[in-house]
């Protein structure tokens, strides 16, 4: 076992050290952006950056050349991500779209269409939002019930998204819809995308917990979409959603938020007659298993990258590192509080320690837990993919949508 | 045997009820939203109903209901999620005066806070920690108090603190009026806004001392008293939580059926209500030796607390588990009981301190 | 609140002690029976005990006068139960007859067979055992596939039962058969009572994990029961059944082993540096954790108590002491081995702390978590019955039972 | 990137496991009835295939396979339950030797070792508790050794025994030959009989000092070398066990569908599942330090051995759980895994130990 790269990807980690040491600045202390939202001059920095990066060849880095990319592999996107993670630069504004979003119109809209959309997107000049989830519709994602009916040559929409990141800066969407109730809850959907300025098309922020707002929902009131900006045939919207979802395992992220090593220096910190609380048992026993996980799951990354650089694709069992993560940092925001006693309710930045991450964390760590999959999701995928044991029994796969229960 | 409340407390459980429902519906929003840490209409009314003297003899103007009937009505003041500060005054305040005011002290003020026109709260914190003699900075020279406390719970609502100090080396309690000079107070952000929580700076300001109270264990005594009650409270938070969790499970559809008939929620819940029961019954034990004034009163209140804090911290988080992405927005109540239930967790001593103290409870009686 | 009895509880209490210390000697010291075998001299001790209890009218406390019991109520048998618990004295041998199966044959037998039944049993003279659970029906008791097939006005019984507490030493049996598989499960099944030393009849013990043998497998080769022996109509065994585990509810006993006592006494005992195990903080934080399960548990059973004593009947929240007390066990065995580090290994009774009761616990706690129902089923009925959330989906509610996969 | 063991590892990884599956079936079980804590037949055969030698260099008669083909071998002995000495040999007597054996102690034990023929065991513990510096009393004097071993896995079994000793107070290693005058041995009852556990008695035999093992951070030093192939033999385990509660849980029919069907055991598999990979990564980043010697060497250890003692005890309870009744009869293998694996927990150190070194290496690193 060795951690070097190989020649050709140490030649590649050096071509882009130095394209971001000409572009970027390197972060100068550790950054935590976990739980903070996305505002108007963090998307300008973003379309920026995002058009610096196609312009030096390092937009769409496994994307086909005929497409704009750069032809490379996986790998090379894991070093240029390693990479450009340890410079100051805005993050979460185009991964939806260009990880998920323009892929899928890759794959399904006409030839015109899809060079239309795709360099613009890949510039930074345009932005794209994926509306799958509904208020009925969350871990069940195919029982949406936005419907979509036919009017000439175009669809009229009416319903309503929700948990879409980005819509409120977005310029398009790809917008999963059902075409067809009267058949089971699989058949009748279609998959389109939309200009979101669109009329009928009304984007709200959601508030979260902690106070951020990382999601909307979206309203269509009787929106129009010309037939020619429907991806798939009509009725094979669930399979055209399935490519899109597939490229989100890809994209996981790390959560961020205080880990095993904030947690110790909060504890060496807290000095009881003299001793630092990082010496007394009970606070070293959970240490442990937080290190244990945390590095577990770096190492985890490790073996993945692994398989990445002989060829193979990461599979289900990639589902680790959310349902590991999240559990842990509530664990941790709650035991970083409990060690602070009652001064832990202070959430001034200015007042608590790690300017109030463990507070925020206990507020933040909860999302991490449900969006991007539950952990009962999660745990299913697991058991399911990875173990191959039975999926749970199912009383929907038959039946006609509209003759089911809400 | 006869292991359960009265049927007279039974009858207050369900007036309790019935009044914060239809009263106290919104307000810990309200307070959240408002960042008033206080919801002051329903606390005039919960104290003209008499609650703040559940527990204080009527001879000072209390409705002597007793300690079991202080429990009854946290239990329900935990559930409604109430934005008063019914544990500083009822919990803490009252019971200090009363074990170790002076005649004169109980007098002045127990028909006072009875009546809802005297809000405490308690100024022992300086900082982050445990509750522990070596962290108590604050002095009492001359009869005035030195020092910064920080947090002090319902600090910027209070009329009265009952400020933890030392005097000549040894610890004591001191009665603080908090709209005289040499005090100064701000409230903080903290992780329950609906909750006031403040710093209390002393520069100067007079303390009466109650006279009763010697040294770091009256302090932790006064604790043990105060954590039986607050177990009720979370208790009310965590059934509320969990049947807030029940009811959404079972109206919520996924997979063309309602999310409470898949099992990882079912075990989920049921272990919420397991975790929930067994605060439960050691918290009954709690009541039974507060008002007995038992020889197990430390175990039993180290106990109750213990298992408190985990089934409301449970019950909460996984109230917002159950609702799924709903669970996580502002909108949804959720986070109210999340929010309250770290609040509690904290108000008192956290969960390492509870642990500590039980132990060493057991060991001390072990050994006698 | 106060612990003390009624005036009423008070005199029977007296009463009971003055015929146990008549009859029987205190404990000498705490004693520890969990994970022991029953061996003959165990049974005989406790038909002679029985035949005691019968005499001075403390057998079937709660029975009916007219079927030989007290009429008494059901706090007077918790009573008798907790002071004959502090003496020196058999058990396990005539719960589950007593208990679970003569209650049934009293429901349902003609009135000479139960009369014939129940006086004996009552007075230890004969055994009784309960014949339901076999290897493809655990969880699903309902999914037996014992064969009683009507031969004139005998039935022949063919097939195996499974974990027979007793099924040895037993004189009789209630069975649990099907007589007709081409209806939906829990419609093809009869009732039988038999003499277990009928012919074809025969008892294995099972060894278990920790070497003792509590539970049998009893197989059954053309044995011959007549049709008077049939318990309830045919066909409607699973009623029958149900009001045989009903009973099961109220006898649910506690496990035995080490507890929160125990493992503060081994920490204590064992000195670091010149200082007891038991100032570890780790140690108290989870000493802390099992203090509150095990007195929870003692509290909610005082809570039962005195549901019971204003004339309530336990319900189905009496599950929480067994999926709590079983894991806690489990617990407690691994921790305070972990305590003794290599030292635990050893489980020679004469070397080990406590006589090896926690290397012991390890071994038969896992029984704790599945015998008497699962922690899955426990947690399945807190949910359904306490909760009121419906049931798993059932795949097997409608169709025949032969036509099932096995 | 290369954080995989090598092709030619995963060849020896493959013909070990075709080996095991052919050979040591029921060898756990054989030893566990007949009391014999040892397989003879099946260690003969291992070391003849030069798996005992495989970390020790081709000039001492090893096969060279380095740290990670231990690491690999040690992962597959772990699956098949294998009744052998191979921990106490190869993890803690070859490497014992390597690091602080004199040139002429190396030339005349490792061949030996690697041919088989050398059975070793490390005599540490003197009775209940942690491995701690003043827990060692057992003394060398005059080149004898005096004290009392309990327990010593594989004491019984074994041909020499490194033994934990203090001469002129200070902690050293010391071979004793087992069957010279001076040592009595005796198998105790424990509770995984498939492993020979015994205590040792020194009465003057004679000790050869391992000149390069000065003080206790010596022993300790050795621990992690084998605390790293032993997670590799618990994750084994853990990974057997796993598998043998899904295939279970696939066959299983209930309420007429297979158990696996059902979320409790969905979920409880996944759990187990991601127990066995978290430490699976650890055990890999254990392999790589191990091999390099790298200066994270001391963390590698106690995180690899912290999470395999969590996943295989978790691995092997929750496989009884999945199999029901079944489960916990003795027929059924499913306690074989389970002893196993608290036998594995216990053997080298218990989790607390690990979990404090954990830290302190962490803290030390911090600090450097």
């Amino acid at each position: 076992m060795d951690f070097s790269d190989t020649v050709e990807e140490a030649g590649f980690r050096a071509e882009v050290v130095a394209f971001l040491e000409a572009n970027a600045k390197r972060k100068s202390s550790r950054d935590d952006d976990a739980g903070e939202g996305i505002d108007d001059t963090l998307v300008a920095r973003a379309k920026a950056w995002q058009g610096k990066k196609a312009a030096g060849g390092f937009a769409g880095i496994t994307w086909p050349e005929s497409w704009g990319g750069r032809g490379g592999n996986p790998m090379q996107q894991v070093i240029f991500n390693q990479e450009e993670a340890k410079f100051d630069l805005p993050r979460g504004v185009f991964e939806i779209g260009l990880g998920m979003c323009v892929p899928t119109v890759m794959s399904y809209a006409d030839a015109d269409t899809a060079k239309a959309a795709v360099g613009p997107a890949l510039r930074g000049e345009t932005i794209w939002c994926q509306l799958f989830s509904e208020p009925a519709a969350g871990s069940d994602v195919a029982g949406i019930r936005t419907r979509a009916e036919a009017d000439g040559s175009d669809w009229v929409i009416n319903g309503q998204k929700i948990w879409t990141s980005g819509a409120h800066f977005s310029d398009f969407g790809l917008l999963l819809t059902r075409t067809d109730p009267a058949v089971p809850k699989h058949k009748g959907l279609s998959m389109f995308w939309l200009d979101m300025k669109s009329p009928g098309v009304e984007v709200r922020r959601i508030k979260q917990i902690a106070g951020t707002s990382n999601f909307n929902e979206v309203f269509f009131t009787d929106v129009r979409i010309p037939d020619s900006q429907r991806l798939g045939t009509v009725g094979d919207g669930w399979k055209v959603a399935l490519t899109t979802l597939m490229h989100e395992r890809l994209a996981v992220g790390t959560l961020g938020g205080p880990d095993f090593t904030e947690v110790l220096e909060l504890a060496r910190s807290m000095t009881v007659d003299g001793v630092p609380a990082s010496s007394n048992a009970a606070v070293r026993d959970r240490l442990a298993d937080w290190y244990v996980q945390s590095k577990g799951l770096e190492y985890t990354k490790l073996r993945t990258l692994t398989a990445l650089s002989r060829g193979q694709m990461p599979g289900p069992e990639a589902s680790i590192f959310k349902v590991v993560s999240s559990v842990k940092l509530q664990e941790i925001a709650n035991f970083a509080l409990d060690l602070m006693d009652s001064g832990g309710l202070v959430s001034d930045p200015a007042l608590a320690p790690k300017r109030a991450a463990f507070q925020q964390a206990l507020l933040y760590s909860p999302a991490g837990r449900i969006a991007g999959g539950t952990d009962e999701i999660l745990k299913n995928i697991i058991a399911e993919r990875v173990l191959g044991m039975p999926g749970d029994i199912r009383v929907d796969r038959d039946r006609p949508f509209n003759q089911m229960k809400v | 045997m006869n292991f359960e409340f009265s049927e007279e407390l039974q009858q207050v459980r369900a007036e309790a009820r019935a009044f914060l429902k239809a009263n106290a519906a919104g307000s810990a929003r309200r307070a959240l939203e408002g960042n008033t840490g206080f919801d002051r209409g329903l606390w005039d009314q919960i104290a003209a109903l008499g609650w703040v003297g559940a527990a204080i003899p009527e001879e000072y103007g209390g409705i002597g209901l007793g300690a079991e009937g202080l429990c009854v009505l946290a239990d329900e003041i935990g559930a409604s999620l109430a934005a008063v500060p019914f544990s500083s005054t009822a919990y803490i305040g009252a019971p200090a005066l009363l074990a170790y005011g002076s005649e004169a002290q109980k007098a002045a003020y127990l028909p006072r806070i009875a009546a809802g026109e005297q809000i405490f709260c308690l100024a022992l914190s300086e900082g982050n920690g445990a509750p522990r003699d070596a962290a108590v900075r604050t002095e009492v020279r001359g009869g005035k108090v030195y020092g910064s406390k920080i947090p002090v719970i319902d600090g910027a609502i209070a009329h009265t603190a009952i400020v933890v100090a030392r005097e000549a080396g040894e610890i004591g309690l001191y009665l603080v009026d908090l709209n005289a000079v040499g005090v100064t107070r701000e409230t903080l952000e903290s992780i329950d806004p609906a909750r006031d929580t403040s710093r209390l700076v002393f520069d100067g300001a007079v303390g009466e001392k109650l006279p009763g109270a010697v040294g770091f264990s009256a302090v932790q005594l006064l604790l043990d008293r105060a954590a039986i009650p607050m177990a009720f409270e979370q208790i009310g938070g965590a059934q509320a939580a969990l049947e807030m969790a029940r009811d959404y499970a079972l109206g919520r559809q996924a997979f063309g059926r309602a999310i409470a008939s898949f099992q990882a929620i079912k075990h989920k819940l049921a272990d919420v209500y397991v975790a929930i029961e067994l605060a439960r019954s050691n918290a009954y034990f709690g009541a039974w030796a507060l008002q007995a004034d038992a020889p197990e009163l430390t175990e039993a209140a180290s106990a109750s607390r213990v298992a408190a804090i985990a089934a409301y911290e449970m019950a909460s988080a996984e109230n917002i588990q159950t609702h799924g992405g709903m669970g996580f927005t502002w909108e949804f109540d959720c986070h109210l009981y999340y929010r309250r239930a770290k609040h509690l967790s904290l108000a008192l001593g956290a969960a390492p301190y509870w642990k500590d103290r039980l132990i060493s409870a057991v060991e001390q009686r072990n050994a006698a």
